[in-house]
C-alpha cells in the first residue's frame, strides 16, 4: 500500500473516513446535529474538489480496481450531483422530526456513493456486483426513511423486493458469462471476442439488471412508486446519482468490454429507447403529483440516453456523458425547488403550484429554466444535450428512431409546459407563500443555474468529455 | 417639341390629393375647394396647351405617338418592366382634354353643390385622387401602368360612391361597384399575364405596332377553338366591360348613383365608365389584326347593352338612374362602333366611337349636372315629385333641354354627328346591329324627353318650399358645358383621332342621317304626347302591359340573380363549408392526435398497478421477451 | 450407477422437490422448513464439488442465519397455524407461464451451447489456498471485495437497526 | 467586430436593461429605446450593405464572420447577410419597433412581457443572420418558445388552449425540421471529408438524390408549419385570436416569415433536386391554401380570425411563389413576406386598439367607427386596401411580381395554378370590404361608442410607422426588389441547372 | 471426490435454472412478503449452483466462481436482514405482511 495507491483511491478512502465519522458522530450524543451537517457538507465539498485534482491511472488489487481519467470524470460528476443533493437535503434534515436521522442518513448515503464508485471503477464483475448491491441495499432503507409514514415504508419494501429479483437476474446473467468466458475480469474478457447465444442471453440479463436501476421500460415500474414514497432528498438522489452511476457502469461495460457484441446491444438499446420514451411520456402526461411526475419524466430521459447507446462509437459515449451531466443539473434544480416547497408546506401537487410565480418569482424562474432544459429548449443546456444525442443516433442512420425521439420530445414539452402553466398562467386565491432559501440551497441553485445556462455555450466542456472518452 | 412639362399634369393632382387629404380637415373647407379647383384649372390649361401643340404641329403625314417622359418603376424580368410614363398620341390627348374639362366643370360645380357638407375637404381630396388616376390611366405608356391606374380609378370611385358613408345604401353600392369591377379586373389581369407571356412586353407602342410581337407573330396555341391571343384579348375586354358596365357586369352602375351627383357626372358618365372604350381603342390594332372574333363579341355585347339599357331607362322614375341607364346605352353605342370598325381607311367606326365618347362626355355631364341642380332644388330624385320647374329654374331648364336635344341627335348639335357616324359604320358592317342601334336612337329620344317633360313641364305642383335657381357656381358650368355640347360636333375629329393617325375621309350619308333624325323626332313627339301634360295615358299603358312593365322596371331582375349567386353560392355553399371544414376536420384531426395520446395514457395506467409482484413479473417477462427478440426473432 | 451419482440424484431431486414445496405450501412455517432442506441439500452439493468451505458457510450462514431470521420474522408477523390464502389465479397463470417459459428459454439456449473448459491444471480448494486468496491483494486475490463487503454489512446493519427500532426515538 | 453581432447585442442589452428597470414606465422606456436603436441600426446596416456592394464586393454573403464553436460537429458561429436577409432584418426591426409601442399599455407584469417580447425578436434576428444550420435552428426555437408565455399569460379567450396548441404544433414542426437538418448534415459530405452545418458549404456539394427526396418533406413541412402551410395552419387562427396585440403583430408579421425564409434558404436551396421532384405536391397544397384561406376569411365574424385566415392565404402565396423557382416569382415571394409582414402587423395593431376601446372583436357587434375614431379607421382602410392589393401600397407590388413571375413558368400546370391563385385577389376584396363596410362605415350601432377616444400618440406612432413603410415600398418598390433580386440570381441558378 | 466423470455439467445447469425460476414463481405467486423473500433466496442459491458448477467443471484453475458464490451468500444475508427489517416496518404501518394490501402508491 504505497502513496500512489492512496492517491488514486483517494475518493474511496476519504469516503470511508466519512462513513466512519458518521458512525462515531451518530453514537456520540454530545455533538449537535447542526454541526454534524455543516462539517459533513464542508468535508464532502473538500472530497468533491479533491476529485478534480490530477490523478494517476491505476490498476489495483489484481485489476479489480481500475482508475483512469474517464472514471475519475464520471465519479466527479456523481460527486457534484451528490454535493448538490446534500446541500438541498439540509432543509429536510433540519426539520424537527428528522434531526435524529442525520447520522444514519449520511452514513447510508455515503456508503451507497461508495458502492457507485466501485461500480464505476470495478475491474471485474465481482466488484461491479458488489458495488451495485452496496449502492442498492442502503437505498432501500433510505426510501423507507420517513418512519411512521406508510407510503415511505411501502416504497422501501417495493424497492427491496424488485431490486432483489433484478439483482438475482443480473447474477444469473453473470454466472452464465462466467461459464462462457471462464473469467469475470474485464481485462481478460475484453480479449475474448466470440459471440454466442448464451453470451447474448447473459448480456441481456445483465442489461436488465442495470436497466432496473436506470429505470428503463419495462424494468421501471418501481420508479414512480419509490420516487413518490421516498423522502424528497432521496428521490432526487435516486433520480440523478443512482441513475447516473447505473448509466455510467452500463456504458463502461458495454463499450469497453462487449464492444464485439455491439450489434446486439445497440439493438437492445433501440428497443429500450423507444419503449422508455413512449411509456414514460404516456404516464407522465397524466401525473398530478410532482414527485411522481418527475419519476416518469426521468424514465423518458433515460429513454433519450439510450439514443446515445445506439451509437456504439466514441460519439455515443461522449454524448451520453454530456447529456447525463446536463440532465443531473436540470433535474436537481427542479428537485431543489420542490424540496423547498415541500419542506415548507408539504404540498407536492401540480395544482398547489398555481400562482407560484406571483409569490416566488426567483424559484419559478429557476424551475422554468430547468424544465426547459429537460425539454430541450434553447438556449439552455438541455437543447445541446438532446441535439447531440440525436446527432449520435442519426450518424448511424437511425432516422426513424430519431424521428420517434423528437416526437416524444415534443410530447414531453407538453407536460413540462403544464407545470409552467400552473406556475405562471394559472391563478389561485391562496398560492404557496414566499419561501426563504437557506445559504446551502442558494449555493445549490447557483451551481445548477450556472450549469444550465453555461454548459451549452462553453464548448470546452463537451470537448473535454470527448478528450477523456478518447 | 418637348412635352416633359406634362409631368405636371400627373403630379399636380397627386400632390393636391396628398395635401388636402392630410391637412384638409385642419383648414377651412372652402379653402380646400378653392385649392382643388385652381389646381385643376392649371392642369386644364396645361392639357389644352398640350393638345394645341400636339395637333397643330404634326410631323409628316401621321401623328406620332411620343413618350413625353418615363422612368423605371419596377422590373419583373429583363423584358417585362413597368415604366411609369406619359404617352402622347391623338387618343390620349383627346382624352386628356375631355377629362380635364369635365373634371374642372365638376370641381367648380361642386363648390356650390357640396356647400356645407361634412367632409368637404375629403370630397375634394378624393376628386383630385380620381383625376390623378384617370389621367394616369389615359396617359399610360404600357399596359401594366394602365392596370395600376385602372385599379386606382376603381378605388377612388369606391371612395366617392361611399362618400356618404353613414348611409348603408351608399356603403353597399360602393362595395358592389368595387367588387364587380374587381372581378372584371381579374380578367384584365389574367389577360395581361397571357398577353405578356406570349409577347414578352408591356409596352403599348410595341404591342400595337403592326410589326410588333403581338401582331407580327400571332400565337398558334389554341384553346377551345379560339387562339390564345383571342382569349387574352377577350379577358382584357372583360376588364373593360367591367369598368364600362357592359352587360352582364352593368349592375353596379345604377347603384353607383348613391354618390354625390357631381361625382356621377364626372366618374359615372363622362370619364371612368368610358375607360373600357378607351382600353379597347388603345389595343385596337391587336383586336383587329389577331382576333376579329373578339371584335364581334364586343360588337354584340355593346349592341345588346345599348338596347337593354334603353328599354330599362324608359321605365325608371329616379332621374339619376334614368341617366345612368342612358349612359349604359350610349357606351353600348361606342362599343358597337369599335366592334364594327376596320383599320386604316376602314377605321370609320373607331373614329366615330371616340367622337361619340368625346361629345357624350360633355352632354352627359351636362345632363347630370342639370339633374343635380334640380335635385339640389327639390331635394328628391324621383321625377314623380317634380314637374313644372321651368319657371323656377330657367337656366337649368334651357341647358337641360339642349342636352336632351343633343343626346337625341338633333342636328346641328354635336350628338347628331357622332351618332350618325356610328350608324353609318354599323350600317356598312352589319345590318342587324344597325337596325338595333337605329331603334335605340328612337328610344333614347323618347326616354330623355320623358325625363325632360316630367321635370320641367307636366303639372306644376306645390313644393313645401319653393325651388329656386342654383347659385352661379353651379349654373356657370352648366352653361359652359351646354356650349361645349352644341359646338363640339364641329371639331374635325376624323382628321385627328384615327386608327393609324392618318386623316380619314368621311362623307355625309343623307340616307342614314335623315331617318335617324326622323326617328328621334318621333320619339320626342311620342313622349310629348304622354308626358307634356298630366294625363292618365302612361299609367294605362303601364297597366296594359303590366307584366312586362314590372319586369323591365326591376331591370330584368339581374341584381336578384347576382344576389343569389353571391350570397347563396359563394357565402353559403363555399365559404361557410370551408370554415366548417377547417374548424372541424383539419383542426379536429390535430386535436384528435392529442386526445388519442391522452386516451392511451389512460388505457395503460393499469400497468402501474401498485402491486410489486406485477412489477416483478413485468421485469422478468420483459427481460425474457428481449432475449426472445434479440436471439430468435431477428 | 456409482455412489456419487446416486447421491447427486438424491440431492438434486430433493432440491427441486423441496424448493417447489417451499413456494407452494400454504403453511408458511413449513415453507420455511422446506427452504431449509433445500439449503442443506445445496450444502451437500457444494461438498460433493470439493467446496467444503463453501458448504460450511452455506450451512452456517443460511441454515444457521437466514432461515432462523425468517422463521423469527414469521413468528413475529403471523400466527403459526394460520394458512396462507391461496394465490390469485391471475398471479398463478402469469407466474407459471413466466417460470416455465423462462426455464425452457434459458435451458434451450444454454444446452445448445458447448462450454469449453480450461486446459490449465486445477488448483486446490483446501482452506489454506482459500484463506490466502481471500486476503491477497494480487491477481486472484480477494482483499478488496472482502473490505467492501464489510462496509456493505455495516451499512446494512445500521440501516436495519434504524428501520427496525421503534420510531419514537 | 462584425456589425451583425450588434443585432444580437442590442436586444440582449435591452433585456438586461429591462430586467434591471423599476416600474412600468422605465421598462417601457428602455424597451422603446432599445428597439429604436435596433431599427436605426437596421437602416445603418442597409447602407453599410449598399456601401460594401458599391465597393465592388461581389460575395454572395457580406459581413461574413465565422468562429468554430463545436469542433467535433463542425458547428460554427457563422453570420452573414445578403439582400434577402437584410430586407427581412429591416422588416423585423420595423415590426418590433411598432410592436413595442402598440403594447404600450401593458400594465400587468410589464417587465416580463417586454423581456419575452425582446427575446422573441432576438431569436428572429439571430435566425436571419445565421449561416449555420445549427445556430439557425437554435434561434428558430428560441423565437418560438416565448410565444407560449406571451399568449398564455397576457392573452385573452381560451388562451391556455391556444398557447399550448400553437406551441406544440410549432414544436412538432421543429421536430420534423430537426430530422431534416440532421439528414442534411449527415449527407453534407457525400464523398468523404468533414460533415458540416454550414449553409454555404452544403450548397456547394451535391447531396445524393435519395437522401434529398427523403429529407426534403421533413425540412419543407417543418418550416412550412410555421409558414401556415395547409393543412398545418390551424394553430394560426386560435393562436392569433388569443394572443395579445404585440404578439400577434410579431408572430404574424415576423415569425411566420421564418417559415417561408427557411423553406427557401434551407429546404429548397440545399435540396434542389428534391425540390424539383416534389414541388408539384406543395404547389397544389399552397394554391389550395391561398384560395381556401381567403374563403375561410369570408365567413369569420371575429376580426382576428379574419386576419388569421387572410394570413393563411397570403403566406400560402409566399410558399406558392417560392415553389415556382424562378427569379421573379421568388423576388415576389420575398416582397410578399415583407409586405404581408407589415400589413398584418398593422392589422393586428389596429384590431388590438379597437378591441381596447370597444371590448369586442365581433364585427357584427360594431359599426360606424369611422365617425368616432377616424384616425384608426382611416388607417384600417389603408391597411385593408394594401392587403387587397391596391397599387401604391406594398401588397400590389408583391402580388403582381408573384403573378407575373409565376406565369413566366413554361409549364402549363404552373400557369393554371397561377390563375387559380390570382382569383384570390377578388375574394380578398370581398372580405376586406365586408369588414370595412360593417365595422367602420354605416351608422353607429352602439351609442356609448360616441365617447370613444381616438388614437393616442404611441398608437399613432406605431401605426404610422407601419403605414409609411407600406406606402414607401408601394410607391418606390424598385430599390427593394433590386436588393432582393441581386442575391437570387445565382441561388436560382443553383436551383435550376442541376 | 470428483463428479466431472459421473454427472455432465448440463444437469447442474438445468438444476440451477429450474430452482431459479421456481424461486421466481414463488416471488410472483406468494402474497406473503416473507415467502416472497424465501423465493428470492432460492433464486440466489440457484445462481450459486451455477457459479460453483462452472468453477468446478470448467475452470478449476482459479476459484473465481467459488468466491463469487461466497460473496453472494454474504450479500444474501445482508439483503435478508434488511428485508426482515423492512417487513417489520411494513407490519408496523399496515398491520399485515400481505403484499396486495401494500398498494397505496399506484398509477
Amino acid at each position: 500500500m504505497n502513496w500512489s495507491v492512496i492517491s488514486s483511491m483517494r475518493l474511496e478512502v476519504l469516503l470511508t473516513i466519512m462513513v466512519l465519522y458518521q458512525l462515531i458522530a451518530d453514537l456520540s450524543e454530545k455533538e449537535s446535529k447542526r454541526s454534524v451537517i455543516n462539517f459533513t457538507i464542508f468535508f464532502f465539498a473538500v472530497i468533491t474538489i479533491t476529485g478534480w485534482l490530477p490523478s494517476t491511472n491505476a490498476n489495483l488489487f489484481g485489476s479489480m480496481y481500475i482508475q483512469d481519467e474517464l472514471r475519475v470524470l464520471l465519479k466527479n460528476i456523481l460527486n457534484v450531483s451528490t454535493l448538490i443533493v446534500l446541500l438541498q437535503s439540509t432543509g429536510w434534515l433540519n426539520k424537527s422530526g428528522n434531526q435524529s436521522k442525520t447520522g444514519a442518513f449520511y452514513l447510508l448515503i455515503f456508503s451507497t456513493l461508495m458502492g457507485m464508485y466501485f461500480m464505476i471503477s470495478a475491474g471485474d464483475f465481482l466488484m461491479l456486483y458488489l458495488g451495485l448491491e452496496l449502492a442498492t441495499l442502503p437505498l432501500t432503507i433510505l426510501a423507507a426513511f420517513d418512519k411512521g409514514i406508510r407510503r415511505s415504508a411501502e416504497a422501501g419494501i417495493k424497492l427491496l423486493m424488485s431490486s432483489a429479483v433484478s439483482s438475482a437476474v443480473l447474477l444469473f446473467g453473470l454466472s452464465l458469462m462466467y461459464g462462457v468466458y471462464g473469467t469475470l475480469h474485464f481485462s481478460e474478457m475484453a480479449l475474448l471476442t466470440d459471440v454466442s447465444t448464451v453470451s447474448i442471453l447473459a448480456l441481456i440479463f445483465f442489461i436488465a439488471g442495470l436497466g432496473f436501476k436506470l429505470s428503463l421500460v419495462p424494468f421501471h415500474l418501481w420508479t414512480a412508486d419509490v420516487y413518490e414514497g421516498a423522502p424528497l432528498p432521496i428521490t432526487s438522489y435516486f433520480s440523478v446519482v443512482s441513475k447516473g452511476a447505473a448509466l455510467f457502469t452500463l456504458m463502461l461495460v458495454l463499450y469497453r468490454i462487449f464492444g464485439h457484441q455491439s450489434k446486439e446491444w445497440t439493438l437492445t438499446a433501440y428497443f429500450l429507447a423507444i419503449s422508455s420514451m413512449v411509456i414514460g411520456n404516456l404516464f407522465a402526461l397524466r401525473q398530478k403529483n410532482l414527485k411522481r411526475f418527475m419519476a416518469f419524466s426521468s424514465i423518458t430521459q433515460a429513454g433519450f440516453m439510450m439514443l446515445g447507446f445506439v451509437n456504439s462509437g466514441a460519439l455515443g459515449m461522449t454524448t451520453v456523458i454530456y447529456f447525463m451531466l446536463i440532465y443531473s443539473l436540470s433535474n436537481l434544480a427542479v428537485f431543489g425547488v420542490l424540496s423547498i416547497a415541500v419542506n415548507a408546506t408539504g404540498k407536492e401537487n401540480m395544482d398547489d403550484f398555481k400562482g407560484f410565480y406571483s409569490t416566488n418569482p426567483r424559484l419559478s424562474l429557476i424551475l422554468l429554466l430547468a424544465l426547459f432544459s429537460l425539454a430541450g429548449i434553447p438556449p439552455v443546456a438541455g437543447f445541446f444535450g438532446k441535439f447531440f444525442l440525436f446527432t449520435a443516433a442519426a450518424s448511424k442512420g437511425m432516422y426513424v428512431l430519431v424521428f420517434i425521439a423528437v416526437i416524444n420530445a415534443t410530447v414531453s414539452l407538453y407536460y413540462y409546459l403544464l407545470v409552467v402553466k400552473a406556475m405562471f398562467i394559472d391563478k389561485q386565491d391562496k398560492p404557496i407563500p414566499y419561501l426563504s432559501t437557506s445559504w446551502y440551497e442558494k449555493a445549490a441553485f447557483s451551481i445548477c443555474f450556472s450549469g444550465i445556462m453555461m454548459i451549452g455555450f462553453i464548448s470546452a466542456i463537451y470537448n473535454y468529455v470527448m478528450k477523456v472518452v478518447g | 417639341m418637348d412635352y416633359s412639362y406634362t409631368l405636371l399634369i400627373l403630379l399636380l393632382p397627386f400632390l393636391l390629393f396628398l395635401f388636402i387629404g392630410l391637412v384638409g380637415n385642419k383648414m377651412k373647407p372652402q379653402l380646400s375647394g378653392v385649392l382643388g379647383t385652381t389646381g385643376l384649372l392649371v392642369i386644364t390649361v396645361l392639357s389644352y396647351f398640350t393638345a394645341f401643340n400636339y395637333f397643330t404641329n404634326r410631323t409628316g403625314e401621321a401623328f406620332k405617338a411620343t413618350e413625353a417622359f418615363q422612368f423605371l418603376w419596377l422590373q419583373f424580368t429583363d423584358k417585362l418592366i413597368i415604366h411609369l410614363g406619359i404617352l402622347l398620341d391623338p387618343l390620349s390627348v383627346m382624352m386628356l382634354v375631355v377629362i380635364t374639362t369635365v373634371s374642372l366643370m365638376v370641381h367648380i360645380y361642386s363648390m356650390g353643390y357640396m356647400k356645407g357638407e361634412v367632409g368637404f375637404a375629403r370630397y375634394y381630396a378624393f376628386l383630385s385622387l380620381f383625376t390623378f388616376s384617370m389621367l394616369g390611366l389615359v396617359l399610360a405608356t404600357n399596359i401594366f401602368q394602365m392596370y395600376i391606374f385602372w385599379e386606382l380609378v376603381g378605388v377612388s370611385s369606391y371612395l366617392l360612391i361611399g362618400f356618404y358613408y353613414e348611409r348603408p345604401s351608399a356603403v353597399a353600392a360602393a362595395k358592389k361597384a368595387f367588387i364587380v369591377t374587381r372581378f372584371a379586373d381579374l380578367g384584365f389581369l389574367i389577360g395581361i399575364l397571357i398577353l405578356s407571356f406570349y409577347t414578352n412586353t408591356f409596352d403599348f407602342n410595341l404591342l400595337t405596332s403592326v410589326e410588333g410581337p403581338a401582331i407580327a407573330q400571332p400565337t398558334t396555341a389554341v384553346f377551345m377553338g379560339l387562339s390564345v391571343t383571342t382569349w387574352a384579348m377577350l379577358l382584357i375586354f372583360m376588364g373593360g366591360a367591367g369598368k364600362s358596365a357592359m352587360f352582364p357586369l352593368h349592375i353596379w352602375l345604377p347603384d353607383a348613383m348613391e354618390g354625390p351627383t357631381p361625382v356621377s357626372a364626372l366618374i359615372h358618365a363622362a370619364t371612368m365608365v368610358v375607360a373600357g372604350v378607351y382600353l379597347v381603342a388603345r389595343l385596337f390594332p391587336i383586336y383587329h389584326f389577331t382576333s376579329s372574333d373578339s371584335l364581334d363579341v364586343i360588337m354584340y355585347v355593346g349592341s345588346f347593352t345599348s338596347l337593354f339599357a334603353a328599354v330599362i331607362a324608359c321605365t325608371q322614375l329616379d332621374i339619376k338612374r334614368v341617366l345612368a341607364f342612358s349612359t349604359l346605352s350610349q357606351i353600348g353605342y361606342m362599343m358597337v362602333a369599335l366592334g364594327v370598325s376596320g383599320y386604316g381607311t376602314e377605321g370609320l367606326g373607331y373614329m366615330a366611337s371616340l367622337f361619340h365618347l368625346f361629345t357624350h362626355a360633355f352632354f352627359k355631364a351636362l345632363l347630370f349636372l342639370g339633374a343635380g341642380s334640380v335635385i339640389h332644388a327639390v331635394h328628391s330624385n324621383l321625377m314623380t315629385e317634380m314637374g313644372g320647374l321651368k319657371k323656377y329654374m330657367p337656366i337649368t331648364h334651357i341647358t337641360f333641354l339642349i342636352a336632351c336635344l343633343t343626346i337625341a341627335g338633333i342636328p346641328p348639335l354635336s350628338g347628331f354627328f357622332s351618332k350618325d357616324e356610328i350608324l353609318v359604320a354599323a350600317f356598312e358592317h352589319n345590318k342587324i346591329v344597325f337596325a338595333v342601334q337605329y331603334l335605340v336612337a328612337g328610344l333614347t329620344a323618347f326616354y330623355m324627353f320623358r325625363l325632360y317633360f316630367n321635370i320641367f313641364w307636366n303639372n306644376s305642383r306645390e313644393y313645401h318650399h319653393t325651388p329656386h335657381e342654383s347659385p352661379a357656381s353651379m349654373t356657370i358650368p352648366l352653361i359652359l358645358l351646354a356650349v361645349a355640347s352644341i359646338f363640339s360636333g364641329f371639331v374635325p375629329f376624323h382628321d385627328l383621332v384615327t386608327t393609324d393617325g392618318l386623316p380619314l375621309q368621311t362623307e355625309f350619308h343623307a340616307m342614314i342621317a335623315v331617318p335617324s333624325v326622323a326617328i328621334a323626332v318621333v320619339g320626342i313627339i311620342f313622349s310629348a304626347m304622354l308626358y307634356f301634360r298630366k294625363n292618365s295615358k302612361p299609367e294605362s299603358i303601364a297597366n296594359s302591359l303590366s307584366g312586362i312593365y314590372t319586369f323591365v322596371y326591376h331591370k330584368f331582375y339581374i341584381d336578384e340573380v347576382y344576389l343569389f349567386i353571391t350570397h347563396n353560392i359563394i357565402f353559403q355553399f363555399i365559404s361557410r363549408p370551408v370554415s366548417w371544414f377547417d374548424r372541424h376536420i383539419v383542426d379536429g384531426t390535430m386535436n384528435l392526435i392529442g386526445n388519442t395520446t391522452v386516451f392511451f395514457s389512460g388505457a395503460i395506467k393499469r400497468m402501474q398497478s401498485g402491486h410489486v409482484q406485477w412489477y416483478i413479473w413485468y421485469f422478468t417477462s420483459g427481460a425474457l421477451l428481449l432475449v426472445l427478440l434479440i436471439l430468435y426473432l431477428n | 450407477m456409482t455412489g456419487p451419482k446416486i447421491i447427486f440424484y438424491i440431492l438434486a431431486a430433493s432440491i427441486v422437490v423441496f424448493s417447489i414445496l417451499s413456494v407452494t405450501s400454504r403453511r408458511i412455517l413449513r415453507a420455511a422448513i422446506f427452504l431449509l432442506f433445500v439449503l442443506v441439500a445445496m450444502a451437500g452439493l457444494y461438498y460433493m464439488l470439493n467446496f467444503q468451505f463453501l458448504a460450511a458457510v452455506q450451512l452456517i450462514l443460511y441454515a444457521g442465519g437466514i432461515v432462523v431470521l425468517i422463521i423469527f420474522s414469521i413468528l413475529l408477523t403471523s400466527q403459526i397455524n394460520s394458512k396462507l390464502d391461496r394465490p390469485k389465479m391471475s398471479h398463478l397463470i402469469a407466474g407459471v407461464v413466466t417460470a416455465v417459459g423462462g426455464i425452457v428459454l434459458a435451458a434451450i439456449t444454454i444446452l445448445q451451447y458447448t462450454f469449453h473448459p480450461t486446459t490449465e491444471s486445477p488448483i486446490g480448494t483446501d482452506m489454506r489456498t482459500i484463506g490466502i486468496q481471500l486476503l491477497d491483494t494480487q491477481v486472484t486475490g480477494y482483499a478488496l471485495p472482502f473490505e467492501v463487503i464489510s462496509i456493505l454489512l455495516l451499512a446494512a446493519l445500521v440501516g436495519s437497526i434504524f428501520i427496525a427500532r421503534k420510531h419514537n426515538t | 467586430m462584425n456589425p451583425l453581432l450588434l443585432l444580437l447585442l442590442i436586444p440582449l442589452l435591452t433585456v438586461i436593461g429591462i430586467a434591471l428597470a423599476k416600474g412600468t414606465k422605465q421598462v417601457r422606456l428602455i424597451s422603446a429605446i432599445g428597439m429604436s436603436a435596433q431599427l436605426l441600426f437596421a437602416f445603418v446596416l442597409l447602407f453599410l450593405f449598399y456601401k460594401e456592394r458599391n465597393t465592388g464586393n461581389a460575395e454572395d454573403m457580406l459581413f461574413v464572420s465565422s468562429t468554430m464553436w463545436y469542433e467535433s460537429f463542425n458547428i460554427q458561429l457563422k453570420f452573414g447577410v445578403d439582400g434577402i436577409s437584410v430586407s427581412m432584418i429591416l422588416l423585423t426591426a420595423i415590426v418590433t419597433f411598432a410592436g413595442i409601442f402598440a403594447s404600450w399599455q401593458v400594465e400587468s407584469l410589464s417587465k416580463e412581457f417586454f423581456i419575452s417580447l425582446v427575446i422573441l425578436a432576438t431569436g428572429v434576428f439571430g435566425f436571419f443572420i445565421s449561416l449555420d444550420l445549427f445556430t439557425m435552428f437554435l434561434f428558430y426555437e428560441m423565437a418560438v418558445i416565448p410565444m407560449y408565455l406571451l399568449i398564455g399569460i397576457w392573452g385573452s379567450g381560451p388562451k391556455e388552449y391556444s398557447a399550448m396548441k400553437l406551441t406544440l404544433m410549432l414544436m412538432g414542426g421543429s421536430a420534423l425540421l430537426l430530422v431534416g437538418l440532421l439528414g442534411i448534415y449527415m449527407n453534407s459530405a457525400p464523398d468523404g471529408g468533414q460533415l458540416t452545418f454550414d449553409l454555404t458549404e452544403i450548397a456547394k456539394v451535391h447531396i445524393p438524390l435519395a437522401a434529398q427526396l427523403f429529407f426534403f418533406p421533413f425540412t419543407f413541412i417543418g418550416f412550412g408549419i410555421l409558414g401556415a402551410l395547409f393543412p398545418f395552419h390551424t394553430w394560426s387562427p386560435d393562436g392569433h385570436a388569443s394572443a395579445p396585440t404585440a404578439v400577434s403583430m410579431l408572430h404574424a408579421g415576423v415569425l411566420m416569415k421564418l417559415g417561408g425564409y427557411g423553406c427557401f434558404r434551407v429546404a429548397m436551396y440545399l435540396l434542389p433536386e428534391a425540390a424539383h421532384e416534389l414541388a408539384w405536391i406543395f404547389i397544389i397544397l399552397t394554391s389550395i391554401s391561398v384560395v381556401y384561406g381567403a374563403f375561410g376569411a369570408i365567413w369569420q365574424k371575429d376580426l382576428k380570425y379574419i386576419n388569421a385566415y387572410s394570413s393563411v392565404s397570403h403566406c400560402g402565396l409566399v410558399l406558392f411563389a417560392l415553389l415556382m423557382m424562378n427569379e421573379t416569382a421568388t423576388t415576389g415571394a420575398i416582397l410578399q413576406m415583407i409586405s404581408h409582414g407589415l400589413m398584418t402587423a398593422l392589422f393586428f395593431a389596429l384590431i388590438g386598439m379597437i378591441y381596447g376601446r370597444t371590448h369586442t372583436r365581433m364585427i357584427n357587434e360594431m359599426g360606424g367607427l369611422m365617425k368616432v375614431i377616424p384616425f384608426l379607421s382611416v388607417v384600417y382602410v389603408i391597411a385593408g386596401l394594401a392587403s387587397l392589393g391596391l397599387p401604391g401600397l406594398s401588397g400590389f407590388v408583391a402580388e403582381m411580381t408573384i403573378f407575373v413571375g409565376s406565369f413566366q413558368h413554361s409549364d402549363t400546370f404552373h400557369r393554371v395554378a397561377t390563375i387559380v391563385a390570382c382569383s384570390s385577389i377578388v375574394i380578398t376584396a370581398v372580405y376586406i370590404l365586408r369588414v370595412v363596410g360593417t365595422l367602420l362605415l354605416g351608422p353607429i350601432t352602439n351609442n356609448h361608442y360616441l365617447e370613444l377616444k381616438d388614437a393616442q400618440w404611441f398608437e399613432k406612432l406605431s401605426t404610422v410607422t407601419l403605414v409609411s413603410a407600406i406606402a414607401i415600398i408601394g410607391l418606390t418598390p424598385f430599390w427593394l426588389s433590386d436588393l432582393i433580386r441581386e442575391p437570387l440570381a445565382h441561388m436560382i441558378q443553383n436551383l435550376t441547372n442541376l | 471426490m470428483n463428479l466431472q466423470s459421473e454427472i455432465p455439467l448440463d444437469y447442474m445447469i438445468v438444476l440451477s435454472t429450474i430452482v431459479f425460476f421456481v424461486g421466481l414463481l414463488g416471488v410472483i405467486i406468494r402474497r406473503n412478503l416473507i415467502s416472497m423473500l424465501m423465493g428470492v433466496e432460492l433464486m440466489l442459491n440457484a445462481v450459486n449452483i451455477n457459479f460453483v458448477a462452472f468453477n468446478h467443471y470448467l475452470f478449476p484453475h482459479r476459484l473465481e466462481g467459488h468466491f463469487f458464490a461466497l460473496i453472494v451468500m454474504a450479500i444474501a444475508a445482508a439483503e435478508a436482514a434488511i428485508a426482515i427489517a423492512l417487513i417489520i416496518n411494513i407490519y408496523r404501518q399496515f398491520a399485515t405482511v400481505n403484499v396486495d394490501d401494500v398498494d397505496e402508491l399506484k398509477y
